[in-house]
């Protein structure tokens, strides 16, 4: 077979350039916000919650969940959490430093159903990235829904990502914040975040609610929202287990029958709770 | 297409098959494995490994990449060898691994290394007269010692000659190519093959009891504490996965070749849902951290998951798995045990 | 000056790379730099802490990255700087020396020696030869890693 | 000669004494008369224990799976686990304890004499009989001889014809180490010492022969790491072939992991199969006490018994060392001799 024809090669990434990168939270545990562009006039659209495969030539490929809004054309965030190998590499990366891309992978959450609804989102840790393009998306689109409230919470004040953004989105939602111990100078609610919500006690009429976070979060949050009234379906999640491929083939994000890069990452409740627990 | 070849011919029909590359089993230290062959002698049991490398090989290089300080990478696709191969002898089980193969690589996302290798490859079966091991159990799960799914040609061994069955257009042209070698079957010949067929058939197995009722049991019993149990024995190799004919879980990895510039390739290898680091989180979080719960991930991939997203089994029953654990660890009687217990009640 | 380049491109020039102990060998190969006495430029030096620490590993990663020969050097036997260490990589040495030969790998491909820091004049020598006996062997390509 | 009913005897005592909290022993499996490992906790199921020549496995194993489960859960032993332990897996606890891996009164060794004879091979039952001890319905030992019971019925076979090489070369048939043993130790000598090692070497005299040969067995190698998980001395929690090389924990760092050295590819070609059990055969020097399980369960034939063998003659010859054989002796690469060989240093 000549090389010409290896055109549509699924395992072949797109390259882009990193624009821009915003340290959000220091320590052993950092978060990075990474803004690419493609080169050679590639790119692709996505919808929210859907996910793309990141390499650094020579260290490997991750999967990331794309951070920036679909409205946003001309370029794609990513908020990265250093954790291993390859998102190492990431935080070693300059501006100006050319990475791979290949997605958008996965399904999105279904925005466009939760017109004329409330919507209630709980992140924690970095488990605000996946959600942000829905409330990015909300935002701009801020008449097609009722109320918004955003809850969101980090071990400390310096773990809190998208500070300056979730201050500015103080005007258009209600924007809900926590550290998990009390700390001087703190205003905001001490203790984890399913805690918080339990004492905001956000209404569940007419509302959609929408969780990411570390694992033993989501458990409890989920918990939480369904003690509020949430019902199955009216609550979403995104999960994450290891992906090689992202493609459905490579065997190992499966949940039950369902490939996680595929069938997920976004999941209501009511789906969810129907498979194995094994993410 | 029906014909007959003497056996000793087949090296002359090899011959005839020019622009082909012919592969065959050959018994080497003690390994039977298919090996570039001009000529085959069938008389294998089955070979060590599936002859799924061939469509799906264990190590396939994606693209190489090579980065010069300050300019973007180069990346370069790999594209598969070409050429056509055609594979002698496979086992009717082995071949119902690439069907169940093309799904996965396929469907929903098409893999062009996949696909490739696969396009050009043929497969000319061989019935098997008598199960080449104690651990066969095609029949359970759909297939047959005489099945021709995933098969081009098939032959059946009548003692001193082969009856030649094409199944598939490739297979029809592989015979073409034969001639006057291959001939007209008479009346003996066909009853003879019919009389090996039906022997074969009714042959005695192993058996997956009541097959149909499988995927709903395993279902049930995903939290049977006998999955922990019954994996108490496991060592968490590859056996299994490494010689199944439908396994074909993956790793990506960046093997690197000089730092200045960068220069290196993206490179897929097998990779084994039995390995402990399979689905371990860079955070040290694994959702199959058990014995338990990875035995279970490897039996209900194959006798549920899979059902439920193809509507067949991911197992084609050649046993390899069965004969190769060392330490016992028997498919069928993991199947028979959670089903039977998840029947009760 | 074209015969000379030509020469260049048709001699095979072996790699070595040579894993050299911090206190004797390493500053030995340092004395046969200051001493100016010549030597060939083939061996990449790794300076470890002790002949004692060089792992098997190192070994066949050097040939694994394409090493046509790989040297281990330490202090003399009684002058290590950590009593024993060279002791134990005699140990260690041996019986890496032996599977290497024992798979079939030329017996020349690895080397062993000591080497004070006194002795600049030993370690050019050692490479020099090593250099010489590489040379016919050709490229070692029996534990290199294959690319791409 | 053993009787099998005396091994389910003990068993059943030690439980219900409650002396030790499991027994690792075989029993019958699915699949014909051959055994498989199991671990049993009651009383009443020790009476599925068996000893036939079909105990092929080295169940020292499984005592270290069972010290990695509980460090895992962060339990202590408390009782002891008793094994049941052929002289090879009794070799292999020497070495474990010489390691310190754990206690000798953590273990409960229920040794079993393997007298004149000793587990048999597949391949060569094969051979014989046409057919592999998976297909067999019966097996036992009877003095000098296996007897076998096939579809057409029972056979008597001379024990060396069909016994592993490992058992044949054996020169520990008795587990020396033990709380109790069952059968006697019986003077022996079947074939000497290094025999296969000894037989490969004079057919692959010369090193382009040395290499044909392995170069052939390394680039079969499927990279299955059955060699490495059948084997008890291979408890390391890092191992350098693995895709995420070492434990992760809570507290374990991303620059950690992300500078670990990736010594050897996941490809199964032929340098990174070399690269793998090079390095697995050198860290088994000193340590490897010829259980031969590595060989057995290789499903692509590869003598790995031929590596380990030559570093164990190396080293009993220059070294005077023997593995398996102390709990007290020091290990042999932290240890030296001056007069070790040093005609290979120039």
């Amino acid at each position: 077979m000549e090389e010409s024809k290896m055109g549509d090669n699924i395992y072949l990434p797109q390259l882009a350039r990193v624009i821009h990168i915003k340290e959000e939270v220091p320590g052993e545990r950092s978060i990075k916000t990474f803004r690419v562009e493609f080169l050679n006039g590639g790119g692709f659209d996505h919808e929210c919650g859907q996910c793309a495969m990141l390499s650094v030539f020579g260290r490997g490929e991750s999967m990331i969940s794309i951070a920036s809004s679909p409205l946003d054309k001309e370029f794609k965030q990513f908020s990265i959490m250093r954790a291993g190998r390859v998102t190492t590499a990431f935080h070693d990366l300059e501006v100006g430093d050319v990475i791979g891309i290949r997605g958008p992978y996965g399904n999105g959450f279904p925005v466009d159903d939760w017109r004329g609804k409330n919507l209630v989102f709980i992140g924690g840790g970095c488990g605000l990235a996946p959600i942000w393009p829905v409330i990015q998306t909300a935002v701009k689109r801020r008449d097609d829904f009722k109320h918004i409230t955003v809850f969101y919470g980090g071990r400390t004040a310096r773990d809190i990502m998208y500070r300056a953004e979730l201050e500015k989105l103080r005007s258009t939602a209600e924007v809900c914040l926590s550290v998990d111990k009390a700390e001087e100078g703190w205003e905001g609610f001490c203790g984890f975040v399913p805690a918080n919500l339990m004492e905001k006690a956000p209404s569940s009429d007419n509302a959609i609610a929408i969780t990411c976070g570390p694992p033993v979060m989501i458990k409890f949050v989920i918990n939480n929202l369904r003690n509020l009234g949430f019902q199955d379906d009216h609550i979403y999640t995104t999960i994450e287990n290891k992906m090689k491929c992202a493609l459905g083939k490579c065997g190992r994000c499966n949940v039950g029958k369902d490939y996680v890069c595929v069938k997920g990452p976004v999941y209501s409740w009511a789906d969810l709770k129907e498979l194995p627990p094994e993410y | 297409m029906e014909r007959m070849l003497a056996k000793e011919q087949i090296g002359d029909w090899i011959r005839t098959l020019r622009g082909w590359e012919v592969f065959g089993p050959v018994l080497q230290d003690g390994v039977w494995s298919y090996q570039p062959a001009d000529t085959v002698q069938l008389d294998h049991p089955n070979t060590a490994q599936p002859p799924k490398g061939f469509a799906f090989p264990q190590r396939e290089v994606f693209f190489t990449f090579e980065q010069i300080k300050g300019e973007p990478p180069r990346l370069t696709p790999v594209a598969p060898k070409g050429g056509q191969q055609v594979v002698f002898g496979v086992r009717p089980c082995d071949a119902r691994g690439l069907p169940r193969m093309d799904r996965v690589f396929t469907e929903t996302f098409d893999d062009v290394y996949y696909r490739t290798r696969r396009g050009s490859l043929a497969y000319v079966g061989l019935a098997c007269n008598q199960p080449p091991s104690p651990h066969c159990f095609c029949k359970s799960v759909g297939g047959s010692p005489v099945s021709t799914e995933g098969l081009d040609v098939l032959m059946t061994d009548l003692g001193d000659r082969y009856l030649v069955a094409a199944v598939t257009a490739t297979g029809e042209k592989l015979m073409q190519a034969a001639g006057d070698l291959l001939t007209e079957p008479t009346g003996v010949d066909r009853s003879e093959a019919g009389r090996l067929r039906l022997a074969a058939i009714t042959h005695p197995q192993r058996a997956v009891n009541d097959v149909a009722s499988v995927p709903p049991r395993l279902k049930k019993g995903f939290d049977s504490s006998l999955w922990e149990d019954l994996a108490r024995p496991c060592i968490s190799c590859g056996i299994c996965t490494f010689l199944c004919p439908t396994c074909h879980c993956f790793d990506i990895n960046d093997e690197t070749n000089g730092s200045t510039p960068l220069k290196g390739s993206r490179v897929r290898t097998w990779d084994s849902c039995q390995f402990p680091d399979f689905t371990m989180h860079s955070s040290g979080h694994n959702p199959r951290e058990t014995l338990g719960s990875r035995l279970r991930q490897r039996v209900c991939h194959k006798f549920q998951y899979f059902h439920e997203n193809f509507g067949m089994f991911q197992c084609v029953g050649c046993g390899r798995c069965v004969a190769g654990c060392p330490v016992g660890i028997d498919i069928i009687a993991v199947v028979n045990q959670v089903a039977a217990s998840a029947g009760e009640g | 000056m074209m015969h000379e380049q030509q020469q260049t491109q048709t001699q095979y020039e072996p790699k070595i790379v040579a894993f050299l102990c911090k206190w004797c060998s390493s500053a030995g190969s340092d004395l046969a730099g200051v001493s100016r006495i010549q030597y060939p430029a083939h061996a990449t030096p790794i300076t470890v802490m002790c002949s004692g620490s060089v792992s098997p590993q190192y070994i066949l990663s050097a040939f694994n990255k394409g090493a046509d020969g790989v040297l281990v050097s330490g202090c003399h036997i009684g002058d290590c700087h950590y009593m024993e260490g060279n002791y134990l990589a005699r140990r260690k040495l041996y019986l890496i020396n032996e599977m290497l030969q024992f798979i079939g790998v030329e017996p020349t491909r690895f080397r062993m020696s000591w080497v004070s820091a006194a002795e600049g004049a030993k370690f050019a020598n050692i490479v020099k030869d090593f250099v010489e006996d590489l040379r016919p062997l050709g490229p070692q390509d029996k534990l290199k890693a294959q690319h791409p | 000669m053993i009787n099998p009913q005396d091994l389910c005897t003990r068993a059943r005592d030690l439980l219900a004494s409650g002396e030790v909290r499991a027994v690792v022993g075989y029993r019958r499996g699915s699949r014909g008369m051959a055994a498989e490992p199991v671990v049993i906790t009651k009383p009443e199921e020790a009476a599925s224990l068996v000893w036939d020549p079909s105990c092929v496995h080295n169940l020292a194993l499984y005592l270290v799976a069972d010290r990695k489960r509980l460090a895992h859960l962060h339990q202590t032993p408390g009782k002891p686990i008793a094994i049941v332990a052929k002289g090879c897996d009794a070799r292999a606890l020497v070495v474990l304890m010489q390691e310190n891996y754990f206690k000798r009164e953590e273990v409960y060794i229920l040794g079993v004499s393997c007298e004149s004879t000793g587990v048999w091979d597949d391949q060569k039952l094969m051979q014989r009989l046409g057919c592999d001890s998976q297909s067999l319905t019966g097996g036992r030992f009877d003095g000098d001889d296996f007897v076998v019971t096939t579809a057409t019925g029972e056979q008597r076979i001379s024990a060396p014809e069909c016994m592993a090489d490992r058992c044949l070369e054996c020169r520990h048939p008795f587990p020396t180490m033990n709380n109790v043993v069952l059968g006697e130790e019986k003077a022996r000598t079947l074939a000497a010492p290094f025999a296969a090692l000894s037989r490969f070497e004079e057919a692959t005299g010369t090193q382009p022969a040395r290499w044909a040969f392995w170069q052939r067995q390394f680039e079969r190698c499927i990279r299955c790491f059955a060699c490495r998980s059948v084997c008890p001395m291979c408890y390391c929690e890092e191992c350098i072939v693995d895709s995420i090389t070492f434990t992760v924990a809570l507290d374990t760092t991303a620059a950690e992991k992300a500078n670990r050295v990736r010594w050897i590819q996941r490809s199964a070609t032929r340098s990174e199969n070399i690269g793998y059990h090079m390095t697995r055969a050198l860290h088994l020097a000193g340590r490897c006490i010829d259980c031969g399980e590595c060989e057995r369960v290789c499903p692509v034939h590869i003598p790995l018994r031929l590596l380990n063998n030559k570093l164990e003659k190396e080293s009993r010859e220059k070294f005077g060392y023997e593995p398996g054989v102390s709990i007290e002796i020091a290990s042999l690469v932290s240890s030296f001799r001056d007069d070790d060989p040093n005609d290979f240093i120039r």
